[in-house]
């Protein structure tokens, strides 16, 4: 048994947090938040790509590096800590993996070197309302249903907070074709394609409404699995989001400690008072179950385990938990100045929001790791 | 046990519901609202119209321009105008804290020139007590006051978390006076004339991108010895008195966000599921309503003590833990029952012209703001339950040699 | 507005406090809890019946002392408080309240003179499984059902987990007769009664299973109207119960308060470690809570006020968390010696669970509540 | 990342499942049960079987009774026995903490007398360190070893939650040896024969009514000089020792009532209602399990450093936090299922043979044996996180003059 990341592996994680340490401070973060023209930090984007991190776990016959989801999870892990304002999990969780899962060869040598170069931002468009979708245990009578239609090659519809929608290239799109529901491939640079830029929760995520009018799509993967690979597409997504969450839980627990040596109240470091480590304690518990956790989603993802969907519903989960209260608390124990624009509290508190709610809820994510735990054979 | 007025504050509130019918509006005007800029000038049009009706600061008494009446005639008062729109206590702070420390430290005189004009917001006041080293540690204060040959004193440093700072005329300020004896012991109170040079206010960027607060500069500041507000070095006592205000009017205003999230239940329907089916909702919507109710139902014991002669406790810190704690797992919870498209903080498309994303970004505040959790918890167990204090670091320690962390 | 018991209540209180302080040391309640030949207090139910507990809220014209509810409120707070042994929630907030509001003048006059004096025990037998009977919304397809029935003024069938059934002269029973749910007054003394003592997680307060085979009954009220019976009879129950749970939380705390101050951990009390004062805080928050909630329910109850249903659900709420919270953390508090029999912190961790059992658990109330807030103009 | 074995511990984990299969039971004998009396004699004789099969203790070296492998070896084991209903780990205090206590400070003699009997259960050993007046505060202790002009050592005090002490035929027992030292430099470790007339061990009853701890009594108990464990007045860090010991066993082995609870809603109905259909038991099975996962998983975490040869952190603290408070939780949440008749606590009437009932009234105990929640907090915080200690009232000052509110 070896249930760690290898030297390897670490390697490569302590060169992306020496890189994104350089690159990408708190104050580029809260640049991007403050300037609505920047949607994400292009320079910091670039080297990203120069960087080879988009093309990590890309095959190397469509120019990736052809590595695996370990070496992904450890900069899934750094991104988080930095909270980096990339459209990086858009791009590589979603978009990347849903062509390398399903797309035909022709879909993949289009699609994926572009990835792995760093010049192509995807997305995936899947939410049109609120909620957080079917569950997997039917419910009784008609599901709300999918409006997005594709019919004769052409998709018509609304897609409603896409994450990193206005600057994405291309977009993954879940809608009702003439077989079934499907995933379809979009170039967002066509006339039929609308998109508004919206506020998230995360200012520096950019988010953006989309709409499509006979606009051209071709179809990903076999027609009427839609729903299948859209579950199975989250559930990888889910064990990356989760390295990102604890990499952030990770930096706020830590900003905590350090600011709470520093400052003192009563004659003494406010990290001393035991309520203030106790609250640490907690958090620290939060963030380590959650880093286990994230750890067994990364064997079940590499190693293309049966257990799966219940690793990454467990990893999802607990990392929800984990960089809410981390953040959170983190906040609190700054007092008065954790609740400035200028004190860097916020920045993991909006992104823990932020992760808490793309891909589904913590609401919808237990449900399913519910059911998920019920039909297993543990 | 009943919920009847007396009759004289039955007769009170009659006679208020009739004023208030034909004086108060149920509206805002348009492009007026709360938070905005432009409802301060709409809060002092109506701190003019209730003093000049003789409505303002009912329990002052009438000759520093209040009403002689009572705090119970204030709830009746609190009561009647929450069913309108005016922002009716838009200047609480100057007028719940720093009108007390007035009244209780100044002479005739100051009083008679002052009192009359904050009740009716001509002059508007703020309480100057907080700073950037001293939070939950408020008398660890460092803004220096020194008195001057002519007596006058002369004023340096800075504070944090001043509301209305930049509308002030006037500002309640605490300062140290004397480092050379422990903390509590080396502070003094004074009024301080706002509008004057050495005076500089700059508003807080807070994380939810609003500003309500400032922070307040002193650059050789004056302030003339009159303007002492009780004692050389007995600072200490006189802000106890004011944040004893301060409380009382947290109690009944802490905000819970409960309301808000009733409404929404009852009407929401998210992915064709009506909220208030929902077993879970239910469930967290019963555990709030429960803290919501027994908080409205503590401040009702708290004003049956009041009116038998008591003095409000600590209780207050009680609704100040419940309420922040609550707003901000409200918004969270409600997030998540918006799924993926919550994460969409933008009036247009978020649900109710998202108030939920508003929240969770401010409720943080609200868990931070006149006390922290932390110290609400404190000033229960040591306040109310009489446990023991820790061990003080700070304990007898002249306040120059108090460790600081700066070395 | 006088939000407050009056100072005649008030003395009733400190009278009853008196008495239980003396009569009704922990002592008595461990030694109930360890002698299985005495299921309750014998000498002290004696005692309560002569100073006229019993008879407090009983109308004079059946021999009771005519006071009211508020005057039954502040002696169920010490009651709680002293955890006191004995059947006086079964036969006055249930048997007898169940005989005041739907009896006839002949069944009043029957038994009510011989609650009033203390010689009779009652009790309230509706459960016949596990869960927490019927919402008040109607579930699709058919509810589980009541088993127990009447027909030519007999009863037969089981009744599981009944408070004080053991001990009890007479049961209020649910049961299903020919018009439909009623409930039913049985003279327990009879042959077609047969009664299995049962361990309850109190043990200083006795349960008991019920069986009926043809026993004789007496209708209560209006045929017909049984759910809508007992449910109105649980809600005013429940305002009594919180006072006591109000009464046992609070002693919870004043114990942990006190052990803490007087015991030392590195060189100073325990009460003086933020951990163990934080604690206490929340213990306090909690208990107020209910106390606040308990005395609006007094208000609702006493007063006949429609509010009640409300009222009722939100003070059982707030009583089950705090005297759970409370009862809990004060054991906590005492670190290994609460885990201890010979310890008082059991007493009152036992007491808690079982009434936030007793008339429907918390998760069931809470469900109650929101029914109640949803349909409430507020 | 992978969940093999290596090679070796494959072949190793081949031939154990041959020796288990044709050595332990998959049931207990008829009326032996966890918790009951009658297991001590089973759970000896299968000590002694295995220690025959040269399977005790297996990262004991081989001349003290063990067989000479690794910690992972031990863990392969405990996966294997876990199949069979052999009390496997009845005498782990005494080997898991004692052993290691002998093997690090006796000599040579002493070792080999004493280990091999005690691998094998010939002798039981118990671990005697708390004491009334000292819980979270270990080094509180006050139990007296004074020594006599032979140079033996004469006990008198109290010691208290000793597992197994009836059983015991010896103890490792920390004593205070010098008060007029700071605390923690006045103690020292015995081994302590506890068949002698000083000795008397008394049951406590615990609120469940079952007896799993006693009291130990010395009154002139008698210790020869050979038995003292490490240096006279070292004994705090030898204790240390010991403890670490036993945050390493407590990792495996926080009992946190998960998989009971699971069991339950894959399977019961309450009125009708299948529990994994109800919306708010999945919620609470999905929080616990990511927590129940969560531990599982740090745990091979631990084990994956320990093979690389690092040493159990105070991460074991994690599991116990999450266990003893997930045990209560899931009590309550379970009984508030049952409803009215969760109150009847009696095996024949409450569903799962009042299995919930019992841990409603166990559980308790989880967060406090072996260090309550709060001391588990204290140390995730200073020795994992760094933070700073409290101020200390009883730092640098000699035993006997630090408060102990006994006046």
């Amino acid at each position: 048994m070896n249930f760690d990341f290898s030297d390897d592996q670490k390697l490569i994680q302590s060169e992306a947090r020496k890189l994104l340490n350089d690159k990408c401070p708190p104050e580029l973060v809260r640049n991007i938040m403050e300037d609505e023209q920047q949607p994400y930090a292009e320079a910091l984007w670039r080297q990203i790509g120069e960087m080879g991190w988009t093309a990590t776990a890309i095959p190397e016959a469509y120019d990736g590096l052809g590595l695996g989801y370990l070496e992904l999870c450890v900069i899934a892990e750094e991104l988080g800590r930095a909270a980096a304002p990339v459209p990086f999990s858009s791009t590589v969780y979603l978009f990347a993996e849903a062509i390398k899962l399903y797309g035909s060869e022709a879909q993949k040598k289009n699609w994926l070197p572009r990835v792995a170069s760093g010049e192509l931002i995807g997305c995936l468009a899947a939410a049109e309302g609120f909620g957080n979708g079917e569950q997997e245990v039917e419910q009784d009578g008609a599901p709300p249903g999918l409006q997005a239609n594709v019919s004769s090659g052409r998709l018509s519809g609304t897609k409603l907070g896409v994450a990193d929608g206005d600057v994405a290239n291309a977009a993954v799109v879940h809608a009702v074709g003439p077989e079934g529901e499907g995933l379809y491939l979009v170039d967002l640079a066509q006339s039929g394609v609308a998109r508004e830029a919206v506020k998230s929760l995360d200012l520096a995520r950019s988010y953006a409404n989309l709409s499509f009018e006979s606009a051209e799509c071709e179809l990903l993967g076999d027609a009427g699995t839609g729903k299948q690979m859209l579950a199975d597409l989250r559930d990888r997504a889910a064990v990356l989001f989760a390295f990102e969450q604890v990499g952030g839980a990770e930096a706020a627990l830590d900003m905590g400690v350090q600011y709470t040596n520093e400052r003192f109240a009563f004659g003494r470091p406010v990290a001393s008072f035991q309520a203030i480590k106790h609250k640490f304690a907690d958090m620290f518990v939060s963030k380590e179950l959650a880093r286990s956790n994230a750890y067994y989603g990364a064997w079940a993802l590499s190693s293309g385990a049966k257990e799966l969907p219940l690793a990454a519903a467990r990893a999802r989960v607990s990392a929800i938990a984990a960089y809410d209260e981390c953040s959170r608390e983190n906040l609190q124990a700054h007092g008065g100045m954790g609740f400035t624009w200028e004190f860097d509290c916020h920045l993991h508190y909006r992104r823990a929001h932020l992760l808490a709610l793309v891909i589904g809820s913590g609401y919808h994510w237990r449900q399913l790791l519910a059911t998920r735990l019920l039909a297993a054979e543990i | 046990m009943d919920f009847n007025d007396t009759p004289e504050l039955a007769s009170f509130r009659n006679e208020i519901r009739e004023w208030l019918a034909a004086n108060a509006r149920t509206e805002l005007p348009e492009g007026v609202k709360y938070g905005g800029e432009a409802i301060y000038a709409v809060a002092k049009e109506w701190y003019k119209k209730t003093a000049e009706a003789g409505y303002a600061c009912l329990d002052w008494p009438k000759e520093y321009g209040g009403a002689g009446l009572t705090p119970l005639h204030k709830v009746v008062w609190a009561q009647e105008v929450a069913n309108y729109a005016e922002p009716d206590s838009y200047f609480v702070i100057g007028i719940g804290n720093c009108g007390p420390a007035v009244t209780h430290f100044s002479d005739e005189k100051l009083k008679q020139r002052l009192l009359p004009r904050m009740a009716s917001a001509d002059d508007v006041w703020c309480q100057l007590f907080s700073e950037p080293s001293a939070g939950s540690d408020l008398a660890g204060l460092r803004t220096q006051a020194v008195q001057q040959d002519d007596g006058s004193w002369r004023i340096n440093g800075q504070k944090i978390w001043t509301s209305g700072a930049n509308h002030s005329d006037y500002g309640v300020v605490l300062c140290r006076t004397d480092t050379s004896v422990s903390k509590y012991k080396g502070l003094t109170m004074f009024i301080l004339d706002m509008k004057q040079p050495g005076v500089t206010v700059k508003p807080i960027k807070q994380m939810d991108g609003n500003q309500h607060f400032n922070e307040v500069f002193f650059s050789d500041a004056e302030i003339p010895d009159a303007y002492r507000l009780g004692e050389v070095n007995q600072g200490w006592g006189a802000a106890l008195l004011v944040l004893m205000n301060e409380r009382m009017a947290i109690t009944a205003v802490a905000p819970d966000g409960f309301d808000r999230f009733l409404e929404f239940v009852k009407s929401a329907e998210i992915a064709g599921q009506l909220l208030r089916d929902d077993p879970q909702v239910r469930d967290r919507l019963a555990h709030w309503y429960s803290q919501h109710a027994g908080v409205d139902a503590s401040y009702m014991r708290m004003l049956t003590a009041v009116s038998k002669g008591g003095m409000p406790g600590a209780e207050g810190a009680v609704g100040k833990l419940i309420g922040g704690r609550m707003n901000q797992d409200i918004a969270n919870f409600t997030l998540s029952l918006m799924g993926e498209a919550g994460a969409v903080h933008d009036a247009a498309t978020a649900m109710e012209q998202a108030y939920f994303q508003d929240a969770a970004l401010f409720s943080p505040g609200i868990r931070l703001a006149g006390g922290t959790d932390e110290i609400m918890r404190n000033i229960i167990a040591e306040q109310i339950l009489g446990l023991p204090q820790e061990p003080r670091a700070d304990k007898g320690v002249a306040f120059k040699d108090i460790p600081s962390g700066n070395g």
